[in-house]
């Protein structure tokens, strides 16, 4: 591979690690952070961009971190659903730097926005881009740690509160991790995943891996907030500043998901029927469960933040029903959701900014006042629920399809009931906030302070990404070929396998065997 | 201080004419610089107080493990025999050192030697308060100490 | 027996006189009355313990560099274990750990002000008593 | 065809421009779109009527730039799914699309002139212009999937157009009823369609609908049907589902009139016509259809005689033409299906009228209300021609094509292939009713005593009255000339409904005397009777409001309730806000996973080594494990810090004797620092708290032991099946000769997995970010 | 805010050069022998640590000179950018570049990137480490 | 020495599992530093343990002398150590935090923010 | 016969250490623990060094150069903690 291609794997993951540390190393001025942050992010998302068309071309790209060969060292490893990650990454970053000039008060950028941003961001790539399973637990902790810090900045003690949950889980998940990965160094000798899947391909006795299996997939479970596993989330996800729960919401249980796809397509394959019916049950209960704890719901980012879980659900169960469509259902749903999810939120904050408040009952009015905000809302929302020609509509049917053609019935009446309870919510909140009447008396009087003027970075990410969210309705086919070669490339393991390690490797390994 | 640099500094200049920079041979240069010293500059008084330092230092060094040696045997024989032998107590020391330094350095070797432990100076520096443990004879404590103390400031000042 | 070279029985001798005394240490610090004492213990059978048993290991290895190291191990152990004996002592006492019941003279007790932390070097200064001072302590929690 | 419907979005999106510029013409301007949509869709006309069928592919354009047709063409929508926008023009679809977009000219200029001084009348138009296209592409997409989007977009439009008056609550709550009611009947829907392309192997309806053979023959064909049926009954108001519908009349009357006559609702109809070909004809086709149909006739005009506000009156009577038309799909024969066009088509045409016709009672008179009208002819004289010409269409009065529909739906009724008692019965009751009805619409308000209105009634001008005047006219015109509308396209319409086989029957204003006619007088008898005691029947029958208290709308409002019940029981249970109880989840689903999994898979531990054991080993080891023991039973809680260090020595030890010395030191590093960390947090921190009782604490012990052991069994299972030299040996030989350092371990740190390390700081450096921010925001907070 | 021991404050003045040297020291031949960019910041950490016990944190402060935070961002763009050299090469990222001096005396100096990022994870670790305790430690005050 | 390992590392387990499920938010603290060092140990045993036989290599010399201990899941274990060092200090400034703002050393006072 | 000493040495330092935990464990008081602590950290250098001499690897004694030089800070702080007033009875 040319040393461009080397490093244009690399930039996904050094970029943002570069721009986090230039940001701390020039904490006293704000104005370098804010700049850093946006042609920072611009810069990421071009570049990601980028990575995503040549791998598109080139079907995987292999770098060799430090010149080391494959397995020996860590490899950066870039096939469709990465660069797909790395891409949607860029997106929400962008869309949230652009949004953290109104949204973040410059007390917040004193204490460390962002570089916690920047550096949140370079772990969810470098998670996306490993092709090594420690230095996959190394980027999670990156994250995780990056994402507790701004859980907190604020101090308050809802924040606190939710901050202890959500740190207490994710750090049994990361020694659920650590744990899994030293067993499974202990089996296999190696760390490469590739190597990994290799060497697991030549164990005849596969109980072993599989119960491996089962605390990956606990462990993902916790980062992806599936059922059983999901309480941090709702638990914390509506207390920090709503540029970081967008971020969040966006990107960081994917993480988990996307940790999910990998292992359970390229390492864990050995017994499908099991592990993938385990998935299966773990889906549909995430979706139910998720969607339920909505109902009851009256607060904005609550309500939103359940919902997250049960879209989770549906991803879930795409790559739980295991055949390439459904797969390609789960990459698209994936890709959908990240934008819509986060621009919720994103709409959240600019109602929060406008009227005071994220409880249902103290909103209304936002119709008549601001009725672009109004339509703004209805297209993440209603593709939210799956309904067309919104790009969730496209998600879920190609999940829903894929159901049908295996005759997987229970899953895919949960798949729709689940979309109408969605569909529920989200107009609950419609009603509420834009049509009904503003309450008296106004929940906060005039907003929370801000002038109004400064709102205005919050409008264009909310526009861009409900224009790429009618965009994906309308013109859906090039998502759907990028979700549809990641499904090929995911469920034929072999391509991968070859690319990080030599065909010639694969063969030698022989030899290792003791 | 003067005199311990320029043997340092001989030491490491001997390393540079031989060529080898291993430890035995910066000891070697070491000791060649101490000789050096004493036989050119010995009468010089600074540098004649360093060169008494040395010899004295390591017979502190000697007289110091002995009596750490002694304590111990001495703890030993009491915890290792079923009853107790000890009548403690705490003590005022009037100090003879006199700055910060010489201070801690007494009171920590007092803190390894028999049966004394510091606690405390006071704040005007003039008392170390001590912990004993065979406090039989209190005058007979604070002399066997004051002996220590001495040797100590020898080689300090 | 025979098999004993002189370095070897000269390691095994401090080796084990080494950890001889880290035992009596040990039993010195689970036996001795109070805290006091028991530091004694610890602090002086610790450090000659440890000390005897790196220099069994220097004389065994016999390179330089390694009785460089052994002995910059003894020293740093010199250096620290009485500074925290001193700190932990001093703080113990302050707080009010109690003093064996056969602890005869005590011409620490009183001299010690907790307001101002000053140290008195005579009997006369010493405002708060040192049970109080204690006790003022405890009675916090 | 792309375009036109496309032109549609397009005008919706820009009608709030168009409406500022052009102001109170804005109707009529922007009612300029339907018109021409009409005019081209006429042009389909010709051969249409011939049988012709006319397929359109997606780039078919015609009149746009060859590079926008492919560009539109490959944008929409997805050919990897087989979804694209494709149409299918015959009789069937020609007939929906010149309703509504006929209907559709004078409802959006009606509304310009009815909502002139409401402020949300621009976006009143993107709406119902979007609701108009959508309603196009539903009924003329050849795509199933294509159809399915613009199926549902029409539940959006008209949940918006439901909800016109937002600040008031009912309308709210009725809108979201008609959602999530034809929402949850579009899903269905979605599932039967997507097994119907899987049994029929396509997603194009033009050819679906030629492997009929093969869907009914399907598995999947019992399934797919209900799922389908579901999806258009639910939109089409079919019992138990037709409570959302008079619900909806919370909507601004124009709205109430589009959506009735001849779009939203009839969209079921529509579907089950459209699909006839490839799922009609079976047993349970027939049964389930006539069944359903026949029970929501009555039931509609039923309620509808009983209820006495004006839309709600008309509403209702929708229902029944809804049941009707089901039914009369269902039977199949050909006079039905010519019978359900020629009703579909009559219907459209005086509900259209009347609903329009309420609108000016409501926005001249300010009457609601039948009770409240009476007497009006005079001071709405044209109004009230056109209401009692429309409304003797509905009763069934000879010469108006009301009349000609209804004899050839009892004729089919009485033809139908089974059920004949029971739909004849249903019918005519249904007829009688429906008379009734009639009556109250096309009577109450005009003759009879003058009844105070709320306001002083006008004469309506004439934006709101063409509508009503033009197609109550066209009743008359094709009750007269009954050849015009059957060969211009109703027969074309049923020729599409049956598969493409012209149908055997045929539209005459008289049929000579035979059982219809004779029942269709009996009905005017009779209703008209029943008209006469309106107000008598209405007390006797106010026993059905009790009833309906417990009819399928409660079961709606019930089963919401018992979701946000569930919800709220569900979050109660599981999101507690009890860390512990998460953690145990966790740790419980994890040790289940885990044990059932090596349970099923035999997973066993290998021989045991015991040999290697050294004494000393295993004291270091027991005082690390005895540590962590007092650690967790001690009530000191500096106790327990110091255990930690005794710990954390131990661990270092073990770390040390065992060749790891470079974790060792770090170990000990580590560990000092954490205790010198606690020390400094514990000084604010309380003391342990004895918190829970002791059975809690064995519950507790046993899980936590239990996924102990777990992890045991695990690691000694791992270790006697390791089959593979680490890779670690390479890196031992890499190490002086290319990573230039002898520390192995640092080698790898630093250079053959540097990249774990970088993160590694940055987790450290995370970290530290976090705790300063944590501390220092305490600090100003409390400055 | 120190604990106003003559004692400890001396051994402290006293311990933190030896801390500071030895943690040089196991930075610069870590990659030989145990130690390493992180054992190495621990220990410097520790010797900060000791400071603030022994004195106080202004003190510490004052002999940091720079605010830890400084010494955080500094390392994480040193240990970044140590990997760069390689990608203006033409090779992976992290490559490793050895420059090898000699010095006058027989002797060489290895100097690499390798080394460069080492001293990035030492300022990290530093900092890091300082910026948590010096903080906490003034809150607790 | 594996085997005693295992069961060790499992009681270690066990023990900071317990911890974690207690109202306390100290106790919950000493579990995950409890759970922290077991599951390095866990990687420690078995990545296969060997006695006296660091991954050193002697001046002059290409590998260390015999077999020598795994260095990678030594370095693994490095990693981890100080991963969790830097997570358990920002999680007890946090409790710290915590506590100052709830007020009680109680999880169970710490629910409402769920709901 | 070599071994023996070194297992006697070992056996030695590992009853030292089972007495140390003994007093950590029984206190009464903190200081009494934090004594034992420091005591652990000694016995660890011993162990370390009787470990050198067991294997004949000098590297060892970097592991008890840095514990020399930087166990006792825990004491430390645990005296500062004692002196600052955060003792408690429940400490
Ligand atoms: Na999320
Ligand atoms: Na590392």
């Amino acid at each position: 591979m040319s040393a461009y291609m080397d490093a244009l794997v690399a930039l996904p993951v050094i970029l943002p690690l570069l721009i986090g540390a230039l940001s701390l190393a020039l904490w006293r001025s704000h104005a370098a952070q804010k700049l850093l942050g946006v042609f920072g992010t611009l810069a990421l998302l071009a570049v990601s961009v980028h990575l995503l068309f040549e791998t598109w071309e080139h079907d995987h790209l292999v770098m060799h971190m430090g010149s080391w060969q494959a397995p020996f060292g860590i490899v950066l490893v870039s096939d469709m659903l990465s660069a797909i990650m790395v891409v949607l990454t860029g997106i929400i970053g962008l869309a949230t730097a652009i949004y953290s000039l109104s949204d973040i008060g410059s007390r917040h950028e004193r204490f460390g926005y962002y570089p916690l941003f920047h550096l949140l961001l370079a772990g969810v790539n470098g998670a996306f881009l490993t092709g090594d399973i420690f230095n996959l637990y190394v980027w999670f902790e990156v994250m995780l740690v990056a994402s507790f810090a701004l859980l907190i900045l604020g101090g308050e003690r809802a924040q606190m509160e939710g901050a202890i949950k959500y740190v207490t889980l994710n750090l049994v998940s990361s020694m659920l991790f650590l744990t899994a990965i030293g067993l499974l160094y202990g089996l296999t000798g190696t760390l490469n995943m590739a190597d990994i899947a290799v060497r697991l391909g030549e164990v005849e006795d596969t109980g072993l891996v599989t119960v491996i299996a089962m605390l990956f997939m606990v462990s993902f479970g916790i980062k992806a907030a599936a059922f059983p596993f999901f309480f941090w989330l709702p638990a914390s996800y509506h207390t920090p500043k709503v540029a970081v729960s967008a971020l969040f919401a966006g990107m960081l249980t994917k993480v988990g998901v996307y940790a999910l796809f990998r292992v359970f397509t390229l390492i864990f394959n050995q017994d499908v029927d099991y592990t993938h019916e385990i998935l299966l049950w773990i889906a549909m209960l995430t979706m139910l469960t998720g969607v339920l704890g909505a109902a009851a719901q009256f607060e904005f980012r609550r309500i939103l933040s359940f919902h997250i879980i049960s879209q989770i659900g549906y991803m879930i169960l795409g790559l739980a029903l295991f055949t390439p469509l459904a797969i390609v259902g789960g990459v698209f749903y994936i890709m959908h959701h990240i934008i819509v999810k986060a621009n919720l939120f994103l709409i959240s904050g600019l109602t929060y900014q406008l009227k005071g408040s994220h409880e249902l009952k103290e909103l209304g009015g936002l119709y008549r006042s601001h009725p672009m905000l109004g339509v703004l809302f209805m297209v993440p929302a209603l593709s939210l629920a799956g309904l067309p020609p919104l790009s969730g509509f496209f998600a879920k049917f190609i999940i829903i399809r894929a159901g049908i053609e295996v005759e997987a019935w229970l899953a895919v009446t949960v798949a729709l009931v689940v979309g109408l309870l969605t569909l529920y919510s989200m107009v609950k909140i419609w009603n509420e906030v834009f049509w009904k009447a503003q309450p008296e008396p106004a929940g906060r009087a005039a907003g929370s302070g801000a002038p109004a003027g400064s709102l205005f970075w919050m409008w264009p990410p909310i526009v861009g990404l409900a224009l790429m969210t009618v965009m994906i309705g309308l013109y859906g086919q090039p998502i759907f070929e990028m979700a549809e070669l990641s499904a090929e490339q995911l469920l034929d393991t072999s391509r991968y396998i070859d690319a990080v390690l030599g065909a010639d490797y694969v063969e030698s390994l022989q030899e290792m065997r003791r | 201080m003067i005199a311990l640099i320029w043997n340092i500094a001989l030491a490491l200049i001997w390393m540079a004419l031989t060529g080898s920079f291993t430890g035995a041979n910066l000891l070697l240069g070491f000791v060649l610089g101490y000789l050096v010293l004493a036989l050119t500059l010995g009468r010089k008084p600074d540098v004649r107080k360093y060169l008494l330092k040395v010899p004295r230092f390591f017979g502190f060094v000697g007289y110091f493990f002995w009596e750490l040696l002694l304590s111990n045997l001495r703890v030993a024989y009491d915890v290792l025999t079923p009853t107790h032998h000890m009548s403690p107590g705490v003590i005022a020391m009037p100090l003879d050192a006199e700055t910060d330094g010489e201070i801690t350095i007494v009171a920590n070797l007092i803190s390894l030697t028999p049966g004394t432990l510091s606690l405390d100076v006071s704040s005007d520096k003039k008392v170390l308060y001590i912990h004993v443990m065979y406090l039989d004879d209190r005058d007979a404590v604070i002399r066997s100490i004051k002996v220590l103390e001495a040797r100590a400031l020898q080689v300090l000042r | 027996m025979i098999e004993f070279s002189m370095i070897e029985l000269l390691t095994a001798v401090f080796l084990v006189a080494g950890a001889g005394f880290m035992l009596i240490a040990a039993m010195g610090l689970l036996r001795m009355p109070d805290l006091l004492t028991r530091m004694h213990a610890t602090t002086k059978a610790g450090v000659l313990g440890a000390g005897l048993i790196m220099v069994g290991a220097a004389i065994y290895i016999g390179q330089l560099t390694v009785v460089v190291k052994a002995i910059a191990v003894v020293a740093f152990l010199i250096l620290t274990a009485p500074v925290a004996a001193h700190a932990i002592g001093r703080a113990g006492y302050f707080v009010g750990v109690p003093l064996w019941s056969q602890t005869h003279t005590d011409e620490l007790k009183g001299r010690y002000d907790q307001k101002t932390h000053t140290l008195a070097s005579s009997g006369e200064k010493g405002s708060a008593q040192r049970d109080q001072g204690a006790r003022g302590n405890r009675s916090e929690s | 065809m792309l375009y036109a419907i496309l032109s549609t979005f397009l005008l919706a999106a820009l009608a709030p421009w168009v409406h500022r510029l052009t102001g109170r013409y804005s109707g009529w301007v922007l009612a300029l779109l339907p018109a021409s949509l009409f005019v081209y869709f006429l042009s389909f006309l010709p051969e249409v009527a011939a049988g012709g069928t006319v397929v359109l592919g997606p780039s078919a354009g015609g009149w746009a730039p060859a590079w926008l047709d492919a560009a539109l063409g490959r944008m929409l929508w997805m050919p990897g799914l087989e979804i694209q926008l494709s149409f299918l023009v015959d009789g069937l679809s020609l007939l929906f699309a010149l309703l509504i977009s006929g209907i559709g000219f004078f409802i959006v200029s009606y509304a310009g002139r009815y909502l002139e001084k409401s402020r949300d009348l621009g976006r009143f138009y993107v709406v119902i212009l979007a609701f108009m296209g959508s309603m196009l592409g539903l009924v003329l997409a050849d795509n199933l999937i294509a159809m399915f989007i613009f199926w549902e977009l029409t539940s959006v439009t008209s949940y918006l157009l439901i909800g016109y008056n937002h600040e008031d609550a009912k309308a709210r709550k009725a809108a979201l009823q008609g959602l999530i009611v034809t929402v949850a009947g579009g899903l269905a829907l979605l599932a039967g369609i997507v097994m119907l392309a899987l049994a029929s192997g396509s997603y194009e309806l033009s050819e679906i609908l030629n492997s009929g053979d093969a869907v009914r023959e399907h598995a999947l064909y019992l399934p797919l049907l209900l799922l389908i049926l579901l999806g258009a009954f639910t939109k089409s108001a079919q019992v138990p589902f037709h409570f959302w519908l008079p619900n909806a009349m919370a909507a601004p009357t124009p709205v109430s009139a589009y959506l009735h006559s001849a779009t939203m609702v009839k969209a079921g109809v529509y579907l089950l016509a459209r699909l006839n070909p490839s799922l009609g004809g079976t047993e349970v086709w027939f049964t389930l259809l006539a069944l359903f149909g026949a029970v929501t006739m009555f039931v509609g005009v039923f309620l509808s005689f009983r209820s006495t506000g004006i839309k709600s009156v008309l509403a209702y009577s929708t229902v029944m033409a809804l049941g009707t038309l089901t039914m009369l799909i269902g039977i199949g024969t050909d006079t039905a299906l010519l019978a359900a066009m020629a009703f579909l088509l009559a219907h459209s045409l005086y509900k259209g009228a009347l609903f329009l016709v309420a609108g000016i009672l409501d926005h001249k008179a300010g009457a609601k209300d039948f009770l409240q009208t009476g007497g009006l002819r005079a001071a709405l004289p044209v109004t009230s021609a056109f209401a009692i010409l429309a409304a003797l269409s509905m009763a069934g009065v000879l010469p108006l094509f009301g009349f000609v529909a209804k004899e050839l739906m009892l004729e089919s009724v009485l033809g139908a292939p089974g059920l004949v008692p029971l739909l004849a019965l249903l019918a005519i009751a249904s007829a009688i009713l429906g008379v009734g009805v009639a009556a109250i619409v096309g009577i109450r308000p005009w003759f009879g005593p003058r009844v105070e209105t709320p306001k002083t009634p006008h004469e309506a001008p004439p934006a709101l009255i063409a509508g009503p005047a033009v197609l109550a006219s066209l009743g008359l015109v094709f009750g007269l000339g009954t050849g015009l509308a059957e060969d211009g396209i109703l027969a074309a319409a049923a020729q599409a409904v049956n598969g493409g086989v012209p149908v055997d029957a045929y539209l005459a204003l008289w049929h000579g005397l035979n059982w219809p006619l004779a029942i269709s007088v009996l009905a005017l008898v009779g209703g008209l009777f029943l008209y006469s005691r309106w107000d008598r029947v209405r007390e006797q029958l106010a026993w059905v409001d009790t009833a309906s208290r417990y009819g399928p709308e409660r079961g709606y409002d019930k089963m919401m309730d018992g979701i946000v019940g569930v919800s709220d029981w569900q979050t109660r249970v599981l999101q507690s806000g009890y860390l512990r109880f998460y953690i145990m989840f966790v740790i419980v689903s994890t040790a289940l996973m885990v044990g059932v999994t090596a349970q099923i898979f035999g997973v066993s531990v290998g021989p045991l080594a015991i040999a290697d054991l050294r004494l000393y080993e295993m004291a270091i080891v027991a005082i690390m494990a005895l540590s962590a023991l007092y650690a967790i039973l001690t009530r000191s809680r500096l106790g327990a810090v110091a255990a930690l260090g005794s710990f954390g020595f131990t661990v270092a030890l073990v770390f040390v004797l065992f060749s790891a010395l470079d974790v060792g030191i770090t170990q000990i590093l580590v560990e000092t620092l954490t205790v010198i960390l606690l020390v400094l947090v514990l000084f604010r921190l309380p003391g342990f708290l004895g918190l829970s009782p002791w059975w809690v604490k064995l519950r507790d012990a046993t899980i936590a032991l239990a996924a102990g052991g777990m992890v045991t069994l695990l690691i000694l299972s791992t270790h006697s099946a390791r089959e593979f030299d680490s890779i670690a040996r390479e890196l031992i030989e890499w190490s002086v000769p290319e990573g230039y350092g002898r520390n192995v371990v640092n080698v790898i740190l630093v250079d053959f997995r540097t990249l774990d390390t970088l993160g590694e700081i940055f987790v450290l450096a995370l970290a530290a970010v976090g705790v300063y921010a944590m501390i220092r925001f305490r600090a100003e907070d409390r400055r | 805010m120190n604990m106003y021991s003559l004692i400890l404050r001396t051994a402290g003045n006293f311990l933190l050069p030896l801390l500071l040297l030895f943690s040089v020291f196991l930075l610069l031949r870590g990659h030989d022998e145990p130690g390493g960019g992180f054992i190495a910041g621990l220990v410097a950490a520790g010797a900060i640590v000791l400071y603030v016990f022994s004195m106080d944190i202004a003190s510490a402060r004052r002999l940091l000179r720079v605010d830890p935070r400084d010494l955080l961002g500094a390392g994480m763009v040193i240990a970044v950018l140590s990997g760069a050299p390689a990608a203006f090469l033409g090779q992976p990222y992290f490559t490793a570049q050895w420059w090898e001096f000699a010095l006058p005396g027989g002797g060489e100096l290895k100097l690499s990137t390798v080394l460069i990022f080492d001293i990035g994870v030492y300022l990290v670790v530093v900092g890091a480490v300082l910026t948590i305790i010096l903080n906490l430690a003034e809150a607790e005050d | 020495m594996e085997v005693v390992m295992a069961v060790t590392v499992g009681f270690l387990y066990a023990a900071a599992l317990y911890m974690m499920l207690r109202r306390s938010i100290v106790k919950l603290v000493i579990g995950l530093v409890l759970l922290s060092n077991a599951a390095n140990l866990l990687i420690f045993t078995a990545a296969g343990m060997v006695r006296g036989a660091p991954p050193l290599i002697y001046p002059g010399e290409l590998l260390p002398p015999g077999v020598s201990a795994d260095p990678l899941a030594q370095a693994l274990i490095l990693t981890a150590i100080v991963i969790g060092f830097g997570v358990l200090a920002f999680a007890v400034v946090l409790i710290h935090r915590a506590y100052e703002v709830v007020g009680a050393d109680d999880m169970d006072q710490m629910k409402d923010t769920d709901t | 016969m070599f071994d023996y000493a070194i297992f006697l040495a070992y056996a030695l330092l590992s009853l030292a250490l089972v007495l140390s935990f003994i007093r950590l464990v029984l206190g009464p008081t903190l200081p009494d623990r934090v004594v034992a602590l420091e005591l652990l950290a000694s016995l660890t250098v011993g162990f370390i060094g009787v470990a050198v001499v067991a294997t004949g690897r000098s590297a060892y004694l970097d592991v008890a150069l840095v514990l020399a030089l930087t166990a006792f800070l825990a004491a430390i702080a645990f005296a500062r903690y004692l002196e600052k007033g955060g003792h408690r009875v429940d400490d």
